[in-house]
């Protein structure tokens, strides 16, 4: 993969009370997450890690399968809030086709 | 022994577990007199209970019982057990502990260990020794390398039936027994009070303590165990012989949701213990440990973890989100394979919950001893001095302030005697007793009750 | 899966013109009222949020949504904004059909039955009983969200409104969290179960309580309905995932994956029906989606009202 | 029954036998009486008597009583196990003015009654009490070994283990000499900078403990100076030292890393070229040095951007700047990259071996932290400079560590995840990237994809080694394990111990310690050694070899035997006025444990109180029993 | 088969290191577990003071059995297992020439909780003394 862009948790800052920064991936937002649904959402927060906006906006329309039910906030072991990174990640999304439209 | 249990010594150890036996030991061996304090009916903490210990596998029992021996037999040590600490004070220089031992409604002088009480008491309860998974009676031996080897009556389920007092060779059961306090004086004290596991039902999502075999690491110590209560292997709901075994790792440790945010530090290294243990009573079985980030930093610990692997032991990179019942009296696992296949679920025969570590024991409305964040007690020099409490003259050592494994244990133990022995020596007036002889040293069991 | 964009700017739009997410004129939806006969001063303001109301509509239109779903339909919709006709508006109030709407305004009027059986000094006024935008907020439109709620926030402080009762627990979170936090005003919201004091004949049976996530896990409320069942002689039997474990019903997958919604919803239900006791729910998207994966699934207020 | 059975022979042993009912324990199973009977018949006996409760008040004044008469002068008391009342009875003895090793005890409780029912347990008791008198006719008073020892320890290395063990002896009244190569005390943690988690500065401590082990009167500091000789035991070690050039010494830095410590200004201890120092005991504490990369690991030697972690800290002490970007060298570093378990945790056939073939197959257990803490300090103090950590597992072991691992995450270093198998690449960057060096890592947290990490620096997070003490091994017969660390005892009945008595081992010399840990093993090996020196003498079990000069043929084959180098040696002396060899016992040294016994073949060495002799008459008693050892 | 054993002869010799085996065998009798009468435990600092002439005699006075319960690899006497397992091998060597069977001496290691092995161990040698003896007598 191309060149990471940990920058973009500061982009993302600005949507969202919470940085995807604090988790250390251990996985269980996406074995909590009543979706069953491979590596979601910890997908989407790596991708914030490491800054992969490209992935990101390619896979945009797969944060919408959150149903902000906030299981994963409740299980975090590190309290790194994952659903708010959700929720902040579909701020910035939707931010960004009003802005490309 | 004199009836009157009150001792004035050079110093205190609170907790008699391998921390506290060993920094007594060091201390007498100093020339200081040294009285242990043990909540327990039998000093040895939680090493005693263990089966192997990591990473030479040697039997814990062995490794135990000589240095639980050494104590008991040692002249200037005094192991007062089944006694709760009231209060811990420094009072004009010295250091004044005021103690309740409860009653054992066994006579300690007069108790030599026979345990025709026990084998004649009809009333069975649930042994919590061996994991709760056999039974023993209402009145016992703790278990059978407890020293002192003195029966305990347990008041909650004796039903008075006055069997074992007939019984008893030397009139040693009291049911009148009262509980009874007296006072340690000293000039230092040494707090060993050590570690207990999470529960069982502090994480929601593991079942609150309601799926039929998942257990917890210390019963699997004692099934493990050589002198365990099935003498094998067998999943507690079904007595089946399991093929497939699952450690959780990180049960209660490194997880803010559960209010504990910090490593336990000797979970990873006791499952892969366990597993290679298990490995070696059940060949067939299919052993897997779902882990975090293995943590095996200590001397040979590393080595053991890569033959862990060598073994066939599966290690799976994932914390177990949820467990819950599988059919046939399964355990189902969730987590997230990182490998690839994403969200996952496993279905194991018996499944071993790697509880954290928490202090055992907490000083509020005992004494003024600070805790951290943790709970555990603080030592407020950690690299220069790190066994020193925030009260003066009062050392620390082992899981108490802090979890701990047992080699890093009980050389803190050993540097705690040190600090305590410094202290003494500091004060005025102070020379340890010079030895008699040897046999001296031997010949004297000190143990009130 | 539907284009979430499609979604979102369509709910937007009719948020923005109508202020209602369907573009269904106001007094088409909420006529539960009528027949109530409430007084339009009191203690607190009953504030539905049309939630109950909106179930029959949106019934409906995923009705469709699910048809399409898999098909290369799906990508049309992508044009329905441009002629939404029978997703949204007058067509879509037209198609909805008229008992499934009187079987959700019953359970309005058994929820003011039972506050007024609990002498809650209670009043309503249907033209400020409005939606409170929280779906656009889950979405993730934080801007069409907070004009529209700061337009409600203002409407409710000039109309003298400090005590709000709410009946769902999305509204519920909407005015209670994100309200003063967005738009910097404050009321003092209730969900209704928090006020009552049944005394009335008690009815021996026991239930599967469903905690919604906003009120199990995000308001920490689950205790609160058991204990006002508890005061009428009806015992909640644990279910496998409650309080702030709760699982999700899958309703809220409603508007872009219908499919998601059904398989979310059936986990959930497979663990309400595990517990063998009737189930109950006190959220209308709970309600509703667990009633068309086929359970039998009755609101609290229906259960209470029989205790009345 | 206390009829004496008149012993004309004034010098024959006279026994006495105690057998314990034990309350019913055991006599509900071994008639007490009957074995009573049977062995007070057998030769030797003076007196079998039978108590109720042996370890009461009553049953020992029995014994004493006897004793005190001259009833008897020799003991057997068969009761329960002898880890239960071996010692009381031996008490007894004592305090009845007699030896207490004229002592045997027979186990019939545990061993007979409570696994026996029946006449055959009544049977086996007779036996066993049978082959305890066969025995106890054969004991001697003993007497326990008392060696003299200096009051004196000496510590060899003046790092924070040898700083803190040498300010402990000191204080508990041991006069010390501390032993250091180089000119500075203070060890590698003088190198460091700020510890984790505590934030202490390294040469705050250094500066404490140092200025401590200097001020103290009853300290003597020996820097520049080498242990060149070692002989002696236990209590008794007599040391050779020498002072050598300090120049010469600092070659022996493996890095480029400049010394750093306290450099003691005063006298030295060390006025002459050479020291002897009579000594009680010896604490080492030579440390460790750090892992030095090969060159082309990760680029190590490479590019000059690759550093290991102990030059990174030196660097940012020495060059502190503020600003937003990370300044090495005068570059400003836009992205640093980490490398964790560089020269540790290394696997065969994965990792390359080293030029004498070894892997480091151990984790240095510090590293982790000190990188995280290095991280951390880089994002806090220069917020523009990225920060990425490659490892393989993260262990935060300690207290605090787990937290500031979490701090760390929080303040934007970007941790990825690789396999021992899938190791990162370091190679230099596309020029159009900006960047100097580029990392391609398959991170298993991205789910196995690859990932090219810019880098302006790289940072390699070295492990461990223990310094090279091949010089003391061999003097000192010191044993050392497949890492190449010093290796104790038993890591938990014996942690800080040395096979060879006298000699201890105290931090990173024997395995990797943060300072922390490294003062509690200082201070463990120090208590060990105050104990033994408190007293000015040293007392040893009575249980270990004896020459009969008169049988030994000074064939050696003990000696080889030995267990303990240096228990057992052959020297020659003068019998019937010729020089012949004999076997002599070190008793200091002896464990004890009688691998000589077996092979001398002329039977000419024993072990004090367990006889060959003693065990045979045992075999013959039960063999025979006590009513066929009536009839010899 | 070499020289039968006699019925009389039927002792078994353990002899039991006392920092494991022999505590083993204590807890075996703290569990009130019972085993043959015929076995006699004997305290040992470390078996390998026996000379392997030790083994034989025993065997001429009359034992039929020999257990050396050792601690094995945890032996506190470090080299004092290996040394004790090469001589026991010679011993095997003189008792094939002698025509004794092997399978009378045994090495093993007890732990102070080896409840269980221990049982085994002694049983299996009595089991064998057993069928030695009603073999000699056949």
């Amino acid at each position: 993969m191309t060149l990471l862009s940990p920058d973009f948790a500061e982009e993302l800052k600005e949507f969202s009370d919470d940085s995807a920064l604090a988790c250390f991936n251990c996985g269980t937002c996406v074995a909590i997450c009543p979706l069953i649904d491979a590596h979601f959402p910890r997908r989407m927060i790596r991708y914030v890690q490491i800054g992969a906006r490209e992935r990101i906006l390619e896979n945009a329309t797969e944060l919408w399968k959150c149903l902000h039910c906030g299981l994963c906030t409740q299980t975090c072991p590190r309290e790194a809030n994952p659903g708010e990174i959700l929720l902040g990640l579909k701020r910035l999304i939707v931010n960004h086709w009003r802005k490309k439209a | 022994m004199d009836d009157n249990l009150n001792r004035n010594v050079d110093a205190i150890v609170i907790g008699g577990g391998i921390a506290g036996l060993q920094a007594a030991l060091d201390l007498a061996d100093q020339g200081f007199s040294v009285a242990v304090i043990e909540k327990d009916a039998s000093v040895g903490g939680k090493m005693i209970r263990l089966s192997k210990v990591f990473p030479t596998l040697d039997c814990a029992s062995c490794i135990t019982t000589p240095k639980m021996a050494a104590a008991a037999h040692h002249e200037r040590i005094t192991l007062y057990t089944y006694c709760d600490l009231k209060s811990l004070q420094r009072v004009d220089g010295s250091v004044r502990a005021d103690v309740i031992q409860r009653p054992r409604y066994v006579d300690a002088q007069k108790c030599i260990g026979c345990r025709k009480c026990e084998f004649t008491c009809p009333v069975m309860v649930a042994d919590q020794e061996q994991g709760g998974f056999s039974p023993t009676k209402a009145i016992a031996i703790p278990f059978s390398n407890a020293i002192p080897q003195i029966a305990v009556l347990d008041p909650e389920h004796c039903m008075l039936c006055g069997r074992c007092e007939r019984v008893c060779p030397t009139q040693a059961v009291d049911y009148f027994q009262k509980p009874r306090p007296f006072t340690v004086t000293a000039r230092t004290a040494v707090i060993t009070t050590g570690f207990e596991m999470t529960g069982m039902t502090d994480k929601p999502q593991y079942g609150r303590g309601t799926i039929p075999n998942l257990i917890d690491a210390l019963q699997m110590e004692r099934l493990l165990a050589p002198h365990g209560p099935y003498n094998r292997v067998l999943r507690p709901s079904d007595g089946k012989a399991p093929d497939s075994i699952a450690y959780i790792q990180c049960a209660g440790s490194r997880d803010i949701s559960m209010g504990l945010s910090y490593c336990s530090r000797v979970c990873c290294m006791y499952a892969i213990k366990q597993a290679m243990l298990l490995s070696g009573s059940l060949p067939l079985a299919d052993i897997t440990i779902y882990y975090m980030d293995i943590r095996a930093f200590g001397k040979g610990y590393e080595q053991f973890f890569q033959n862990a692997q060598a073994m066939g032991i599966n290690f799976v990179r994932a914390k177990v989100a949820a467990v819950e019942a599988g059919p046939d009296g399964s355990v189902r696992l969730h987590y997230e394979a990182q490998d690839g296949e994403g969200v996952t679920t496993s279905d194991h025969d018996l499944a071993v919950l790697s509880l954290g570590l928490i202090p055992a024991w907490h000083p509020d409305g005992i004494c003024t001893l600070a805790t951290g964040t943790d709970r555990f007690i603080e030592v407020l020099r950690p690299k220069l001095a790190p066994v020193q409490t925030s009260m003066a003259g009062v050392f620390t050592a082992g899981a108490a302030s802090g979890p701990k494994d047992i080699v890093d244990t009980i050389t803190e133990a050993g540097n705690a005697a040190m600090a305590a022995g410094r202290y003494l020596a500091a004060q005025p007036g102070s020379t340890p007793r010079p030895a008699e002889t040897r046999a001296d040293i031997e010949a004297t069991v000190h143990i009130d009750g | 899966m539907y284009h979430p964009r499609d979604i979102i700017d369509t709910i937007a739009g009719n948020l923005r013109t109508t202020r209602n997410p369907f573009g269904i004129p106001h007094f088409l939806v909420n006529r539960w009222w009528r027949k109530a006969n409430l007084p339009r001063r009191g203690d607190a303001m009953l504030f539905t949020g049309l939630m109950y109301q909106f179930i029959p509509y949106i019934e409906t239109s995923t009705g469709y949504l699910a048809k399409y779903e898999e098909s290369p339909l799906a990508r049309y919709l992508r044009y329905a904004r441009y002629a939404p006709g029978y997703l949204s508006g007058l067509g879509l109030a037209m198609i909805t059909p008229s008992r499934e709407k009187q079987n959700f305004d019953r359970i309005l009027r058994d929820i003011v039955r039972i506050l007024k059986a609990s002498q809650v000094d209670l009043y309503y006024r249907p033209e400020l009983d409005r939606y409170s935008g929280i779906l656009l907020y889950d979405l993730g439109d934080q801007e069409t969200f907070v004009a529209h709620a700061r337009w409600l926030a203002n409407r409710l402080k000039r109309a003298g409104v400090r005590k709000l009762i709410t009946v769902d627990p999305h509204t519920t979170y909407a005015l209670k969290e994100l309200f003063p936090k967005y738009t910097g005003t404050s009321f003092d919201v209730h969900p209704y179960f928090e006020l009552l004091r049944l005394n009335g004949h008690t009815i021996q049976r026991t239930v599967t309580l469903h905690d919604p996530c906003f009120y199990g896990r995000y308001l920490g409320l689950s205790d609160v309905p058991a204990r006002a069942l508890a005061g009428l002689g009806i015992t909640c039997v644990e279910v496998d995932r409650s309080g702030a474990f709760t699982h999700c019903c899958g309703g809220p997958a409603e508007s872009i994956s219908p499919k998601l919604a059904g398989e979310v919803g059936r986990r959930r239900l497979a663990q309400l029906e595990a517990t063998g006791a009737p189930i109950v729910a006190m959220c209308p998207i709970c309600l509703a989606n667990l009633r068309k994966l086929g359970a039998d699934v009755q609101d609290l207020s229906s259960v209470m009202v029989q205790g009345i | 029954m206390t009829q004496d059975k008149k012993n004309d022979n004034a010098t024959a042993p006279r026994i006495g036998v105690y057998i314990c009912h034990c309350g019913g324990n055991i006599s509900d199973h071994v008639d007490v009486d009957a074995v009573r009977r049977q062995i007070e018949r057998m030769p030797g006996v003076a007196v079998a008597r039978t108590n109720m409760f042996m370890c009461s008040d009553p049953g020992q004044a029995a014994i004493a009583e006897d004793l005190q008469n001259g009833t008897v002068d020799r003991v057997v008391v068969a009761s329960c196990a002898p880890s239960l009342h071996e010692a009381t009875f031996r008490n007894a003895i004592r305090r009845a003015g007699a030896n207490p090793y004229i002592y045997e005890h027979v186990n019939i409780r545990e061993q007979v009654s409570w696994v026996h029912h029946g006449e055959t347990a009544t049977a086996k008791a007779a036996d066993l009490v049978a082959a305890a008198a066969a025995k106890a006719g054969l004991l001697k008073p003993l007497t326990p070994i008392r060696v003299p020892a200096t009051r004196h320890a000496t510590v060899i290395g003046g790092g924070v283990a040898g700083l803190s063990a040498a300010r402990d002896l000191a204080a508990r009244g041991i006069p010390v000499a501390l032993v250091e190569k180089s000119s500075y005390l203070g060890g590698q943690l003088a190198r460091l900078d700020r510890i984790a988690p505590t934030g202490e500065r390294a040469t705050d401590l250094v500066r404490e403990l140092a200025g401590a082990v200097l001020e103290h009167p009853d300290i003597a500091v020996y820097t520049d100076t080498q242990v060149v000789g070692c002989d002696g035991y236990i209590g008794n070690f007599k040391l050779t030292l020498r002072r050598q050039a300090a120049d010469a010494l600092i070659g022996a830095q493996a890095d480029d890393i400049p010394p750093a410590g306290i450099r003691p200004t005063g006298p030295s201890a060390a006025e002459r070229q050479e020291t002897a120092l009579e000594t009680g005991a010896i604490i080492l504490a030579t440390g460790f040095r750090s892992y030095q990369p090969r060159r082309g690991e990760y680029g190590f030697g490479e590019y000059a951007p690759v550093l290991t972690l102990p030059a990174l800290i030196e660097k940012m002490a020495r060059q502190a700047h503020q600003g937003p970007l990370l300044q090495i060298d005068g570059r400003p570093i836009r992205s640093v990259a980490m490398i964790h378990c560089v020269g540790s945790r290394q696997i065969p056939g994965i990792h390359t071996e080293d030029e004498e073939g070894r892997l480091n197959e151990y984790c240095s257990r510090t590293c982790c932290t000190a990188t995280l803490n290095a991280a951390d300090r880089i994002r806090r103090e220069h917020p523009g400079t990225r920060v990425y950590e490659l490892y393989r597992d993260i262990r935060t072991y300690g207290r605090g560590q787990e937290d500031l691992y979490e701090q760390a995450a929080r303040n934007g270093v970007v941790f990825l995840r690789f396999e021992p198998d899938q190791e990162p690449r370091v190679t230099a960057a596309d020029p159009d990237d900006g960047f100097a060096l580029k990392i391609q890592v398959t991170d298993t947290l991205t789910f196995g994809e690859t990932l090219d990490v810019p880098a302006d620096l790289v940072v390699l997070a070295t492990g461990m080694e223990p310094n090279d003490v091949s010089d003391l091994v061999e003097m000192m017969k010191l044993p050392v394990g497949t890492d190449r660390f010093l290796l104790e005892v038993h890591p938990k009945l014996r942690p800080v111990e040395m096979p060879v008595g006298g000699i201890f081992v105290a931090g990173t010399c024997q395995a990797p310690f943060d300072v922390g840990e490294t003062c509690n093993a200082a201070g463990a090996a120090a208590v060990k050694a105050a104990a033994m020196l408190t007293e000015g003498h040293v007392e040893l079990d009575p249980f270990v070899a004896e020459v009969d000069t008169a049988r030994c043929q000074g064939n050696g084959a003990c000696v080889e035997a030995c267990l303990n180098p240096g228990a057992l040696n052959l020297v020659e002396m003068q019998i019937d006025g010729q020089t012949v060899q004999r076997a002599r016992v070190t008793p200091a040294l002896c464990l004890g444990c009688g691998a000589c016994v077996a092979v001398c073949p002329t039977n000419a060495i024993d072990v004090c109180g367990m006889t060959l002799r003693q065990y045979e008459a045992m075999v013959d008693a039960i063999v025979a029993g006590p009513a066929a050892a009536e009839t010899v | 088969m070499g020289p039968a054993i006699q019925a009389k002869e039927n002792k078994i010799l353990v002899l039991a290191t006392e920092s494991c085996a022999y505590p083993g065998a204590d807890s075996v009798g703290q569990a009130h577990s019972s085993y043959p009468a015929n076995v006699y435990i004997l305290r040992v600092k470390a078996p390998v003071l026996f000379p392997e002439r030790f083994y034989l005699d025993c065997f001429a006075k009359g034992i039929a059995g020999i257990i050396v319960m050792s601690c094995g690899e945890e032996c506190p006497y470090d080299g004092a297992y290996h040394a004790l397992a090469r001589r026991l091998d010679r011993v095997y060597q003189t008792m094939k020439a002698q025509e004794i069977d092997i399978r009378r001496l045994r090495l093993t290691a007890i732990c102070t909780v080896c409840n269980r092995a221990f049982l085994n161990e002694v049983n299996q040698m009595n089991e064998l003394v057993q069928t030695l003896i009603s073999a000699g007598h056949a």
